[in-house]
């Protein structure tokens, strides 16, 4: 494979840009189903960001055959991400079960929208 | 030293990030989620951490796909 | 009248559950080969839980897997007719595939998508299925819908639109199920 | 016997009933309640026997699966965790005896398999994050306890219940996220997961990685201020408390809030501690937040009408105290935050318990409701103003002796404006709670006279709330022996 | 209402046992390839949202009713606890290795002591909340 020279450390500065970027449509968003995509984005930069600490480069796969000591990749943090993954996922589930009630009590899954509904049931 | 195959995909899953957060189309932005996973898993792969990818594609791209688009035909497709 | 009717019935089940035995055999052996090549070995541990998955699995699926399929396509007298048909296939898909690069990169782009219903001929659900799914392999081809014989393909240009109905391949296809099938019914 | 530790069994009886309510649920079970309380009542003596064992044997570590810290998940079982193990399974089953009644009116009855298995399951991960040694593990249950509480609040599906939930499982979630960063971050510095691992290797490494490792104390902060509702951070908290069912609220208000107080506290003083109090100016701005947060949740307090809303407020302010203790980081202030998360603990779910009373049997949740309540329930209304009482802190009661101790924290710390914005806020609080004690007992039109309601309450209601009652008292006229207790506490950590 | 394309009918049914095959391979070999409890049983939750995707809910219905799947549930996350907690009798901590699971030759199937045992009560208790969830998010709207 053609190797470039990049700093190693681009995994990390990607993986920020990456949870920036999802930080940014959390926030800016007012569509509940954006949120929950720039939620999920966030947390695979995380993911992401752990798998880099734990990649090293010519590394192999932490899969150990009898006998072999070849320099392989720290699973530990690729270990931890399988349960990071399964959070985040059952956390947009029931996250996603949340807007469909709330699409059902309010009409809309728009933020803006839903305090405005709010505010005219309170006057 | 890094893998130049790292770097187009870092590249590319910054772009397909940047267009989910333009797109106003909710389903065309969850399909756009789902390759962002993909190339995710992809890339994990290429690190050497293929339990991660494989549970990244499995539910990642998979699981939480459907269950967005479970979600957006029930609410509403466009973003308003 | 009522009693030969309903002996004739009883010898029905009869045969379908031998037969139903037999084809989730076939499917237990199916599953097996698919469990060897994941694991990659002729371990005897990894044998045993292959095998015992296997069984497990066509004992869960059973019924649903056999109550529309009913019957293998491939026999002792079709399995070569079988490999013709892949090695058709395979030349037609290549053939196709520059047939698409062609129109792809040529600047100008002549594609005219169109829809086209095309009646088909095989029998059976089965080798309809197959056929409709070599139709959408063979690039700029995709079968979209399929009720009963009726098969909407979805075409990138006109020309492989016309080619669709009266394809080789469905001929090669009724072939391999004249031959194949036993009806079980 | 080295395997079993009663600290562990504690989290494992309330996994395994969480998992066994469902399919109790299934075969048509009827009495949960009886059963929470069988549960929560062994948890209880367990946690009884482990503060016990801590006493006498001292810091104890169990290791999962028997692999070494640097490896596995770790368990400790020092003071600290032993105190707030306590005080978690105590809540917990005081609440669950208050359940009996409660339950039959605010749950329907399909639920109720349902309510219960969420909360054995947020006691369970609370209890976990109390005891866990290790950031991951840590994380682990954070979520877990943030999943189980969005349930606890959206049990009773209405309007109110559901854009509550949403807005709190979001921002809960953007909390977990920098802390897992946070810990991601951690891990790259050290190499290690286990507090006391990470802790040791951090000392010598913030140093010479003062970005990082700022950066990690920096999303650590934020991700705990937000799920323990830090002032400007707290915006979930008004209407989660007062749009989940009472009995919810008084799980919420009372525990899990504290819980994450006591992850912040153990990752502030044990992981990040040289960091956080001497290179960065972050303890400064925790002490100016938690006086912002003291004053403007008091304010806010005044401004409603309705009761619940108005107790989650001054809960916002309570938190503001208990980490102006935490952050100045003098061992009176640590002694009186920690004395103040117990009390707190105590006297706000005592009132959401009152409060609760009322609200069954009247419907009242306005404040202007309460006119003359106290004629009609003197008993509910007497241990309210009680609870009240205590917390503006009035002096032979609890909430007196944490204010006290943490206002002579302020003096050790030399920043005596937070003594003045204490006494201000004591103030404060007597305008919104005085208010509602006066009116109960001696406004309103109606010519009732006193009107004892034990026979109506019935045992399973009055056992819980007198209990929570003598605490109050016993704990503000025999301050001693806890503060005693909590010095050691104090004296471990920060040396 | 049935979807009534033939293709996906009849596929579906030629790949279930596939797709279940492939999710217990990943469930049973987690001590030696990438894969284990949850991303099997994911597949094999996969493969009956599969099937209720394509005959409706009714069909799944009969092959895995909702009472199963809470029991079955409960049932693995049951099973999980109390293989950790049989660590006790032999005076071990909580999830250690049991000795009557002996570690076996590296690379083999039969290792890895009681990981694999673990995995499978994670798969099944996976599988079943994977199919919970899609009902309850109204997946039968979507056939």
């Amino acid at each position: 494979m053609i190797d470039i020279v990049v700093h190693p450390n681009i995994y990390y500065f990607a993986s920020i840009v990456l949870f920036l970027i999802g930080f940014y449509i959390l926030l800016t968003h007012p569509n509940l189903i954006k949120k929950v995509i720039g939620l999920n984005v966030m947390d695979s930069a995380i993911f992401f960001f752990f798998v880099a600490v734990g990649f090293v480069s010519d590394g192999g796969s932490p899969i150990v055959e009898a006998g072999s000591e070849a320099l392989t990749v720290n699973p530990v943090p690729s270990g931890l991400m399988l349960t990071g993954i399964v959070v985040s996922v059952s956390v947009t589930a029931f996250a996603l079960a949340i807007i469909i009630k709330v699409y059902q009590h309010y009409g809309t899954i728009n933020v803006e929208e839903i305090y405005v509904v709010r505010s005219e049931r309170e006057c | 030293m890094i893998n130049l195959f790292h770097f187009v995909l870092i590249l590319t899953l910054i772009v397909v990030v940047i267009s989910v957060a333009k797109i106003k189309d909710l389903l065309s932005a969850v399909i756009l989620f789902a390759v962002y996973n993909l190339i995710m898993s992809l890339l994990w792969q290429q690190m050497r951490a293929p339990d991660v990818a494989i549970t990244e594609a499995a539910l990642g791209a998979g699981v939480t796909t459907v269950l967005l688009v479970a979600a957006i035909s029930k609410t509403g497709r466009l973003e308003k | 009248m009522e009693r030969i009717l309903l002996s004739l019935r009883r010898n029905i089940a009869v045969i379908s559950s031998y037969l139903q035995r037999k084809i989730r055999l076939r499917w237990a052996v199916a599953l097996i080969i698919f469990w060897i090549i994941l694991t990659g070995s002729f371990d005897w541990q990894q044998l045993i839980v292959g095998i015992l998955l296997s069984f497990l699995i066509t004992t869960y699926w059973g019924h649903f897997m056999l109550s529309d399929i009913q019957a293998f396509l491939v026999t002792r007298k079709n399995i070569l007719k079988l490999f013709h048909y892949f090695y058709k296939f395979i030349i037609e898909m290549v053939l196709a595939n520059i047939d698409v690069a062609k129109i792809v990169l040529s600047p100008k782009m002549p594609i005219e998508p169109t829809f086209i219903c095309i009646r088909l001929k095989p029998e059976k659900k089965i080798s309809r299925v197959l056929y409709a799914n070599t139709i959408t392999l063979t690039p700029g081809t995709i079968s979209v819908y399929m009720v009963d014989d009726e098969l909407v393909v979805h075409a990138l240009t006109s020309d492989a639109a016309h080619n669709v109905s009266g394809w080789y391949m469905e001929d090669l296809m009724c072939e391999i199920e004249e031959k194949g099938i036993v009806n079980y019914e | 016997m080295l395997g079993v530790h009663p600290g562990v069994l504690v989290v494992l009886v309330l996994l395994i009933s969480a998992f066994i309510s469902p399919v109790l649920d299934q075969f048509k079970f009827k009495r949960f309640s009886i059963f929470a309380i069988g549960v929560s009542g062994i948890v209880f003596a367990l946690s009884i026997i482990t503060i016990l064992r801590v006493n006498s044997l001292g810091v104890e570590y169990y290791h999962f699966g028997g692999w070494t810290p640097d490896k596995g998940i770790e368990f400790i079982f020092g003071e600290l965790e032993a105190l707030m193990l306590l005080l978690v399974s105590g809540m917990f089953f005081v609440v669950y005896i208050y359940n009996q009644k409660k339950i039959r009116a605010e749950i329907s009855k399909h639920l109720r398999g349902w309510y219960f298995t969420l909360a054995f399951m947020l006691q369970a991960s609370l209890s976990g994050l109390i005891l866990t040694n290790d950031l991951f593990n840590m994380f682990v249950f954070i979520e877990i306890s943030a999943l189980t509480t969005v349930a606890l609040i959206s049990i009773n599906e209405n309007r109110d219940t559901v854009f509550a939930s949403i807005k709190y499982l979001f921002l809960t979630a953007v909390g977990s996220s920098s802390v897992l960063f946070s810990i991601g971050l951690i891990y790259l510095l050290t190499g290690y997961l286990n507090m006391d691992l990470a802790g040791m290797e951090l000392i010598e490494l913030a140093g010479m990685y003062p970005a990082a490792s700022s950066m990690a104390m920096l999303f650590m902060f934020f991700g705990l201020a937000m799920k323990s509702a830090l002032f400007p951070l707290h915006i979930w908290l008004p209407d989660a408390y007062y749009s989940a069912p009472t009995i919810s609220t008084a799980i919420m208000a009372g525990i899990v809030g504290k819980a994450y107080i006591v992850v912040f506290i153990k990752v502030f003083y044990k992981v990040l501690s040289i960091n956080f109090f001497e290179q960065t100016n972050l303890a400064n701005i925790t002490v100016i937040m938690a006086g912002i947060a003291i004053i403007f949740g008091s304010l806010f307090a005044i401004g409603q009408t309705k009761i619940k809303r108005m107790l989650a407020y001054s809960s916002v302010a309570q938190i503001g105290y208990i980490f102006l203790g935490i952050a100045l980081a003098t061992e009176s202030g640590l002694t009186g935050g920690i004395l103040h998360i117990i009390n707190h603990s105590i006297i706000k779910t005592l009132l959401f318990l009152t409060v609760g009373v009322i609200i069954i049997y009247t419907g009242a949740e306005n404040i202007i409701d309460f006119q003359g309540a106290g004629r009609k329930y003197p008993f509910t209304m007497i241990l309210f103003s009680l609870s009240a009482l205590a917390m503006v802190g009035i002096p032979p009661l609890n909430g007196f002796m944490s204010k006290w101790t943490i206002a002579m924290g302020t003096l050790e710390a030399e920043k005596p404006l937070y003594l003045v914005i204490i006494i201000l806020s004591s103030l404060l609080n007597g305008v919104y709670y005085l208010p509602i004690i006066i009116q109960s007992f001696f406004g309103g039109d109606e010519e009732l006279g006193y009107n004892w309601e034990f026979k109506r309450l019935g045992f399973k209601i009055i056992l819980p709330l007198i209990t929570l009652a003598a605490l109050i008292l016993l704990i503000g006229i025999f301050p001693s022996y806890p503060i005693n207790y909590i010095n050691r506490i104090v004296f471990s950590l920060i040396s | 209402m049935k979807f009534r394309d033939t293709i996906v009918s009849i596929i579906t049914r030629f790949m279930l046992p596939f797709i279940t095959l492939f999710g217990l391979y990943l469930i049973v070999h987690v001590h030696l390839s990438p894969g284990g409890g949850f991303s099997g049983g994911t597949v094999v939750g996969a493969g009956f949202v599969l099937l209720s995707l394509t005959y409706g809910i009714s069909m799944q219905e009969r092959k895995f009713s909702h009472r199963t799947s809470t029991l079955i549930e409960s049932g693995g996350a049951l099973i999980y606890i109390i293989l950790g907690i049989s660590a006790f009798i032999y005076g071990q901590p909580f999830l250690s290795n049991l000795p009557i699971f002996p570690a076996g030759t590296p690379g083999r199937l039969f290792s890895g002591g009681f990981i694999a045992l673990l995995n499978i009560a994670i798969g099944v208790k996976v599988a079943s909340t994977i199919v919970a969830l899609f009902d309850s998010l109204g997946g039968e709207d979507l056939h």
